[in-house]
């Protein structure tokens, strides 16, 4: 079974989508959507089979058979664990989900679409389970590819186009930065194995090790859409289809910081280990400044998708801060973290696109009160919103629960307080979209304010009364999924081994290149979780009343105008920064390299 | 040798920074054209005959191929709009 | 920000970096030592590991193969992608009659003696692609040099004046079937490892004499199916440019081009 | 040949490509037209390629074929060879899916000025 478990998962969609390309006009739609949905089910059940097999140890797997030799690889190694499955079973996951949710969409092209995801979906699975670091680059630029595609799918709008354009040129730049760290760190060990980078590295950590670092990290951070490099981010979200957006917002961009921390402690962990408290720093700062501003430009969006993006953006930042404890509690709590949010963030665009698909538009102040014919999607988006904020039993306060009792240990235990005012920000804004859209509360503010930018989009479907049942079932799925995902037994404790797993340099260096028996894990002792449960709570307490005060009726919206009227004060150069101008972004994102860059050379030399 | 192949990483340089310089790409276009040639000629002094296979078909024929028709596409477009 | 801001906020992160990168690159060991070992060891294993005296190539096909698997669906995906992008819209305005981009402008036909050796060029250039493909484990060359030398064949028709000829030789339709043969093919000889219970893209031809053109396993297959893709793959991008560009220089009539 | 023009050989090809990745980001970010800004992509990729090169050569290394060398001959890395030779391939494609994306801009957008193209703010 090991001789071909591992590398199905990327084989098995790339030749589908070739077969696909090649048979394209002459195929019943039908007949290639179950195509499709049969390969993406196929690699769920392989990264689920490896996901469970991988829990006693790595399986190392080197494609054409080319063993190590006197501990230095000659060829490309695939080494899986739980993590990393679990994190291809979910994209997978999510493509299904994907297609089944599309079997309404795009009737005119063949089967374009399916070969792009196809391709999409080998490359994430690709990206989560391979052990070398080049591979990770063309899987990066695999997925890439696809996505860029994806994005401007919807090519007779001018949107998709300018969206397409920002996350192509900045994608790109991101990708070149990384393959010049790769390059650094290839001239100086002469190897492209992750496991022996890192032994070759050692305990080194001069210019070079720390550049590589840097522009390596930065170049995936793009992916991962973080302040400053996630520009992009809102803008291709805010223009792709539907289930496109499921993808890039429920796992495309958390790989990102999967491939950051899949880096850290296959390669750099030995060099920076003295350093942790500065690395720790500098990356905390770094997510802390992303929540708070995606979680106010969120609030500040009529554009559903966008604001959704925007929510996006802001959890990112709180995935960063729990990467940043580099601790293994942190990194448990982070793994469901990802799950919990990519469940309910997928659901939140299925939902919006179910709006677009009965209504024809996307635009809050525009749908204001019209949201009684589509019920079905507002009460949806009411119950996904409540996951935003982090309360119990969403799959998102299991995560935030792990991350905070490891932060505490670390002196952290201010983060908790940022990831309650993210929650409730962005929580807040969905729930004040259901508000707007479904009750028909606040002011009818559609012509008072004045334009900003693109706040609507076109239809993607031929619409229609009812909501097809391949749009409804897909999004309560997920909606029940980021419910139940909590009370999976022995949850916790699994991914705290995995955890440790992930992080065990010196195990995986000897695992990938010397055949050495796994070293066995003891999960830590479980914790009590009553604090994290008024935690949240209260967090969605205080998210059903910032939702009701700007909705508030007239007459005693008076009392917060003052203010509403600051926060957009505030708000103003944070917007005007977000110019949709593609020169501010690279700017932007060359300043980011050399802040962070610099910051790192100051504190270690 | 030495001599060749430092004079050839600085034509390189040189000639890059020139490609960023000209602003009008149909100028541009040329300048990259002979970039990639240089690109060419530079691997095979530095021992990569393989990489100038390719790169002397992609970097100085398919690729500014691409960015021509681009720009006669663009132009058309332009005048139909006039 | 407005033009200024945005130049200044870059010449001071772009200076930033420049100095972040050198300090970086000054660890390196120095431009002509390279430290090995995996070139190294590389070099001394592939011809008697894999009969193939081009270290490059066994690289690409073998040792590395996955990377170039991957690649080869880059290139496959980004001409679904442009195709998707370049795609005919429904509501499309006619466009004007394919005139040239400069209509103002007096250019010559194409004179028959740039027909002549252009058409005389193509023959050599097939010839030196199939060559160039299927030698690419012994000599510099392989599938992705053979087929962009391949993809150049239609180009050279173009340039002598005949886009009739041109779209004549590079079918569309035929071009996309062989584009994802090419890149399907190299999945699936991986896959077909699996049958002789081998790990994916594992070798299970007879390896043949060092030097022979059909020496050296997968790394022949591989290499002439990477030739047909990238060839069909650059084929299928210039065709969908070509028809957004409706540059046609059809000889005496209306004539023209950029060049 | 000097210490100095040792020491200088020692690193140019290597400040080549730190150069022209910046000089590329700089023309990207004062580009007035989408074609001249993919073009200053394409140079700021070739950086990567002159970083490769740079990174496996060796001196008096021939290129690794043996063909008509005997196997043991000092040669230069083919590991770096093979990735410049995706890394080309890449560009290409790349580069084609972002003209074909600036077409597209002029068609629906009307423009290929980054200044124009401001639809996705705020």
């Amino acid at each position: 079974m090991n001789t071909f478990l591992p590398a199905t998962p990327v084989a098995v969609p790339l030749t589908v989508a070739a077969v696909l390309a090649a048979v394209n006009q002459h195929i019943a739609r039908r007949l290639a959507d179950a195509l499709a949905i049969a390969a993406s089910l196929w690699c769920l059940s392989a990264c689920l089979m490896l996901m469970f097999r991988s829990n006693h140890g790595l399986i190392v797997y080197w494609m054409g058979g080319w063993q190590p030799r006197n501990g230095a690889a000659i060829g490309i190694s695939f080494a899986i664990d739980p993590i990393g499955a679990g994190a291809a079973a979910f994209a997978s996951f999510l493509v299904l989900v994907a297609f089944v949710f599309s079997a309404h969409y795009f009737d005119s092209v063949g089967t374009l679409f399916h070969v792009l995801l196809l391709a999409f979906l080998a490359a994430m699975c690709g990206f989560s389970l391979t052990g070398d670091i080049f591979n990770l680059f063309v899987f990066f630029e695999l997925m890439s590819a696809a996505a860029f595609a994806l994005c401007g799918y919807k090519t007779e709008e001018s949107g998709p186009i300018q969206g397409a354009l920002n996350f192509a040129i900045t994608n790109t730049i991101g990708a070149f930065l990384a393959l010049s760290g790769v390059g650094l760190l290839y001239g100086r060990t002469g190897a492209l194995n992750m496991a022996q980078i890192g032994k070759s590295l050692g305990q080194t950590h001069d210019g070079l090790v720390v550049a590589a670092f840097v522009m390596i990290t930065c170049g995936f951070l793009v992916k991962a859409a973080v302040v400053p490099f996630h520009f992009w981010l809102a803008d291709a979200h805010a223009v792709a289809p539907t289930p496109v957006c499921v993808l890039f917002s429920g796992i495309m961009v958390e790989l990102g910081l999967y491939a950051v921390a899949r880096v850290y402690w296959t390669i750099f962990h030995g060099a920076l280990a003295q350093f942790e408290a500065q690395t720790r720093a500098i990356f905390v700062t770094v997510g802390v400044i992303t929540a708070v501003i995606g979680a106010f430009m969120c609030f500040a969006q009529r554009h559903i998708k966008r604001l959704l993006a925007y929510s996006t953006i802001s959890h990112t930042g709180l995935m960063l801060i729990a990467f940043a404890m580099l601790a293994h509690g942190a990194l448990a709590g982070l793994a469901l973290y990802v799950i919990g949010h990519g469940l309910l963030k997928g659901a939140l665009f299925l939902a919006a696109g179910m709006l677009l698909h009965h209504l024809g538009s996307i635009d809050e102040l525009k749908l204001r009160g019209k949201g009684r014919e589509a019920i079905a999607a507002s009460g949806l988006m009411l119950f996904l919103a409540l996951g935003l904020s982090g309360v119990p039993p969403y799959g998102t306060f299991l995560g935030e629960a792990l991350i905070d009792s490891s932060a505490e240990k670390l002196h952290y235990s201010w983060i908790s307080y940022i990831f309650m005012l993210a929650g409730i920000i962005t929580a807040a804004a969905v729930l004040r979209v259901v508000g707007r859209v479904y009750f028909g509360w606040g002011e009818d503010l559609d012509r008072s304010q004045q334009e900003e930018g693109e706040t609507d989009e076109g239809r993607e479907t031929s619409g229609g009364e009812e909501i097809p049942a391949t749009m409804f079932v897909p999004t309560l799925v997920l909606l029940l999924m980021g419910l139940s995902v909590t009370f999976i037994p022995g949850l916790r404790n699994e991914t705290q081994t995995a955890a440790m797993r992930f992080m065990d340099q010196g195990a995986y260096q000897q695992q990938v290149l010397q055949h050495a028996a796994p070293p066995q894990y003891q999960p830590p002792a479980e914790e009590s979780l009553l604090v994290p449960i008024i935690r949240g709570l209260v967090a969605t307490f205080l998210a059903l009343i910032m939702a009701g005060l700007v909705l508030l009726p007239h007459p005693l919206r008076k009392g917060i105008n003052g203010f509403s009227g600051g926060i957009s004060y505030i708000l103003r150069p944070i917007r005007i920064v977000h110019s949709g101008h593609m020169g501010d972004y690279v700017a932007w994102l060359t300043a980011g390299v050399a802040v962070i860059g610099g910051l790192f050379a100051y504190f270690i030399h | 040798m030495i001599v060749m192949q430092a004079a050839i990483l600085l034509f390189v340089g040189v000639a890059g920074t020139a490609v960023v310089f000209t602003r009008n790409p149909l100028n541009q276009v040329m300048g990259l054209t002979f970039y990639g040639l240089l690109m060419t000629l530079m691997f095979f002094i530095f021992q990569a005959p393989d990489v100038a296979f390719s790169q002397v078909v992609v970097g100085a024929v398919v690729l500014p191929l691409m960015v021509l028709l681009t720009l006669a596409k663009l132009k058309a477009k332009e005048q139909s709009k006039r | 920000m407005n033009h200024r801001a945005r130049t200044t906020l870059f010449i001071f992160g772009g200076l930033g970096f420049l100095c972040f990168y050198i300090w970086g690159l000054h660890g390196l060991p120095g431009f002509g030592h390279y430290p090995g070992p995996y070139g190294d060891i590389l070099n001394s294993l592939s011809v008697y590991q894999r009969h193939a005296t081009d270290v490059i190539t066994a690289v690409n096909f073998d040792y590395r193969g996955f990377d170039t698997l991957g690649e080869e669906f880059i290139l496959f995906t980004s001409v679904m992608g442009a195709n998707l992008l370049l795609r005919k819209q429904k509501d499309d305005r006619e466009e004007l009659p394919p005139r040239d981009e400069a209509a103002d402008r007096v250019v010559p036909p194409t004179s028959d003696a740039v027909r002549v050796t252009g058409l005389a060029l193509v023959l050599p250039i097939v010839v030196f692609g199939l060559y160039t493909i299927s030698h690419g484990q012994l000599t510099p060359g392989g599938g992705f040099q053979g087929g962009v030398i391949l993809a150049s064949m239609p180009l050279i028709i173009y340039l002598c004046g005949d886009y009739e000829a041109f779209e004549k030789v590079t079918s569309h339709v035929l071009s996309e079937i062989a584009e994802a043969i090419g890149a399907g093919g190299y999945a699936i000889t991986g896959l077909i490892a699996f049958a002789f219970g081998l790990p994916y893209l594992t070798n299970f031809i007879p390896l043949g004499e060092t030097g022979d053109v059909l020496s050296s396993g997968t790394i022949f297959v591989i290499s002439v199916l990477t030739g047909i893709e990238v060839a069909a793959g650059l084929v299928v991008l210039m065709i969908s440019f070509f028809r957004q560009a409706l540059v046609y220089r059809k000889s005496g009539e209306e004539s023209g081009g950029q060049q | 040949m000097t210490d100095l023009g040792g020491e200088l050989m020692r690193m140019l090809p290597f400040l080549v490509a730190a150069w022209l990745f910046v000089v590329g980001l700089y023309g990207i970010v004062t580009s007035r037209h989408l074609v001249h800004l993919i073009m200053c992509l394409v140079v700021v990729q070739t950086s990567t390629y002159l970083l490769l090169l740079g990174v496996g050569y060796k001196v008096g290394g021939a290129a690794p074929i043996f063909a008509d060398i005997p196997v043991g001959t000092p040669a230069v890395d083919p590991v770096t060879h093979a990735l410049m030779l995706t890394d080309i391939v890449v560009e290409a494609t790349v580069m084609a899916l972002l003209l074909a994306l600036a077409i597209q801009a002029e068609e629906r957008a009307g423009s290929v000025d980054p200044d124009q193209l401001r639809i996705m703010r705020g």
